[in-house]
């Protein structure tokens, strides 16, 4: 059953308010062209879980500027002084978690568990009294599963079953957020038949995706950064 | 050579042959470029990379392939990519060996704070926690003293805590300091700074070791 | 057509094509072989597969790819390997749209046992409790009745469950019952047992629609 | 660093008494002949996880049946009628887990956690009230991380870094086990120098890998079992 679908389409599935997953680690993996229609179309009140905020002007920090995001769940935004501007105004909630914590939280959903129990962060001002739980004998910090009404993803083939395969450090958050979003719309320059993988080179399984964009071209959003080029 | 190429080239020599390593954001990225070329290092980035190497040439440079730090770095053979739950399993698991690190304020017990300054700077935690707190040695690169002059290493963290006890040795611009259960021991510093003036720098007591202590240390 | 055969036939018309299936080990596994060519379906094995098919030929045969039954099984284009806790996440995460599964009871509540027999079979639990806890559908295959003649379709399962309320669909080669909120219902059945026939080899009670039920199920 | 270690040194590491994982579902992914070799040394009162216990005379089984093995974690033994014996007997103390929940267990340890909260197997036999916790209002089954002293591994293709690559259903619980252990010994038929794999294809990143032992040849033990041939 081939999932492809317009990028209009796809985007028109995400209503006000829902809670939306991105994938990428600064650029690579920052489905840009999915998030340019998102802004196009306009879904205000959104929950945005990605890592990072991109930088100004790019990829999620147009959300944020059109005043979409409501709430980001990240773990630092250190390279965008806008977005940080708007945290401290109070104009956008922003919830913090150490990386490997969030990646965590996002992948225990996408197993279909609730949480789990970690000592990361137990000594520090990141734990509350609340968060910790007394098992056997031993505290531990519960972090609970994050799950998403949708994952945005950009990966850098695909095939019509949903197969998907990403390329040098976009591979990030990316499969673990097509775990554990309820509708997984994917991006991709490379669109194909199934049969094109490897068996066991496919990154994620089509199971955990419902939408296939393909795209005609890159625009320069994906291309290198030169203020990043050390000279 | 300036007092960060010292402290850079000094760095260097903390890297034992064969380890896995990863470089924090500031100085400790800066590293990478003082390695010698065919170091046996594997360099552990993470956003998913273990064996990252120094920036592609520019015909190279791949727009889907970035360090924590947004470097186009290249990829030493045998290097491997993946997803950000298995790069901090790694962390986690404790499976590399050093993780140097950037300092805002170290002190005598050897906690960390390098994240948070309220009121002022709160980016947000990043991968410095599950780094400072899993990794098997930390080694902490800062200048002796921040840009006013005011001491960082001190008698005791003011800032937000990274992580409790976590720092094995602080390198700066001035001297080689390790963190010991009798506090902080000077082990190398720069022949032309007496003891007194170290002291003078820095917070925390110091205890000079005698010997290496008296060499330049890089 | 044998009794085996005739619901294996039936079992087939529950794929809904573009469909993702588990087909648990016993009769389940044996629906692969009435699965036509070229039928839009991906089969899901517990083991780490997706997309698997039938039995490849004996010249691609592959000792490092069987299913979840020991099964040299082929695979179909667009297949993907992985490993078993993502085989699990899908299964938890409710993306299997069907499975297929064994039973050594079921009944009018829908609950299902067929892992353990207590002081006579214990052999372990291996997939079966969460597929049957978190598919979207789960349809039990089984004998109307055991060996010895009685009824495995019950008013509540003796043994211990696999999973609680689960069943949505019961083939038997007798029948096809649907578990309801009013109880069981008969949708189709042979055309030569009657309906008090049928009630006499069920322990659970059973409601008999008109229309469909009167047909046989082949 | 090279990590290529000789079949009899590798396996010379293992203590009696020792927690070993046994990746491989079945046969594919079974490290035939680490395990030969660990029958061969003789250690006993092991405590072995895996799948399954293999069929009698071969993988596992050898090891149960020359009695080294204390106790067994695993999921279904019922292919095994000399190990469900062996059970019934009192000879060896099993532990069965579903087999999602035993993957997700050493996963767990795997990512240096210490439990996970689930619903499976919530109503059923398998959970008793002291498994339960109440968290913010909702009862959770707490399943704790499983790791083990070794982890014992089948890949298809490795290099010196201990980069791995599994093919076929070979590759079920050893990348799981592979990040559980605290020493993982990897078996391989085909080892080389590192570069030889795309970055993006290494299943197991040779971080989590400490000594492979290159095999000259296989075994007929690692060959199709005609018994599961269908005719």
């Amino acid at each position: 059953m081939k999932k492809n679908r317009t990028l209009e389409n796809a985007i028109a599935a995400i209503p006000s308010g829902a809670v939306i997953m991105v994938g990428g680690f600064g650029n690579p993996g920052t489905p840009f062209s999915l998030i340019s229609e998102l802004v196009r179309q306009g879904q205000t009140d959104l929950t945005v879980i990605k890592n990072d905020a991109n930088e100004a002007g790019h990829g999620i920090s147009r959300l944020i500027e059109k005043r979409q995001v409501r709430k980001l769940i990240t773990t630092h935004i250190g390279l965008n002084k806008l977005a940080i501007d708007r945290m401290n105004q109070g104009a956008i909630d922003v919830e913090f978690h150490p990386q490997g914590i969030l990646a965590e939280k996002i992948r225990t959903a996408g197993a279909g568990s609730f949480g789990f129990l970690t000592d990361i962060g137990i000594d520090s001002e990141i734990t509350r009294p609340e968060d910790l739980v007394d098992w056997k004998g031993t505290a531990y910090k519960v972090e609970m599963a994050l799950s998403a009404d949708f994952a945005l993803i950009h990966a850098a083939q695909a095939d019509w079953l949903g197969n998907l395969v990403y390329r040098g450090s976009a591979i990030n958050f990316s499969p673990l957020m097509a775990m554990a979003a309820n509708h997984v719309v994917v991006e991709t320059p490379d669109l194909g038949a199934p049969g094109r993988f490897k068996p066991e080179h496919v990154h994620t399984p089509g199971a955990f995706v419902d939408s296939v964009v393909p795209l005609e071209s890159l625009t320069s959003d994906y291309g290198i950064l030169e203020h990043h080029v050390r000279r | 050579m300036s007092a960060v190429e010292r402290l850079l080239s000094r760095a260097v020599k903390e890297i034992s042959p064969g380890s896995i390593v990863n470089l924090g954001i500031g100085l400790p990225t800066q590293v990478m470029h003082y390695l010698p070329e065919n170091f046996d290092v594997q360099i552990h980035s993470e956003n998913g990379i273990l064996g990252a190497w120094k920036q592609a040439e520019p015909a190279l440079m791949d727009p889907f392939l970035i360090d924590a730090a947004g470097a186009y770095v290249s990829l030493r053979e045998g290097a491997s990519l993946f997803d950000s739950a298995v790069s901090f399993a790694m962390i986690r698991r404790a499976r590399l060996d050093l993780t140097m690190i950037g300092a805002f304020e170290v002190d005598a017990l050897g906690n960390l704070a390098n994240w948070k300054i309220p009121g002022k700077f709160s980016p947000g935690i990043g991968g410095a926690m599950e780094l400072a707190q899993k990794t098997k040695r930390i080694v902490v690169l800062t200048t002796h003293t921040d840009k006013h002059g005011n001491p960082k290493i001190l008698k005791t963290c003011r800032l937000p805590l990274t992580a409790k006890a976590c720092v094995s040795r602080i390198i700066s611009d001035l001297a080689v300091i390790d963190v010991t259960p009798q506090g902080l021991v000077v082990r190398e510093k720069l022949t032309d700074i007496s003891n007194g003036d170290l002291q003078a720098l820095t917070e925390a007591e110091l205890t000079f070791e005698t010997g290496e202590a008296a060499h330049e240390f890089v």
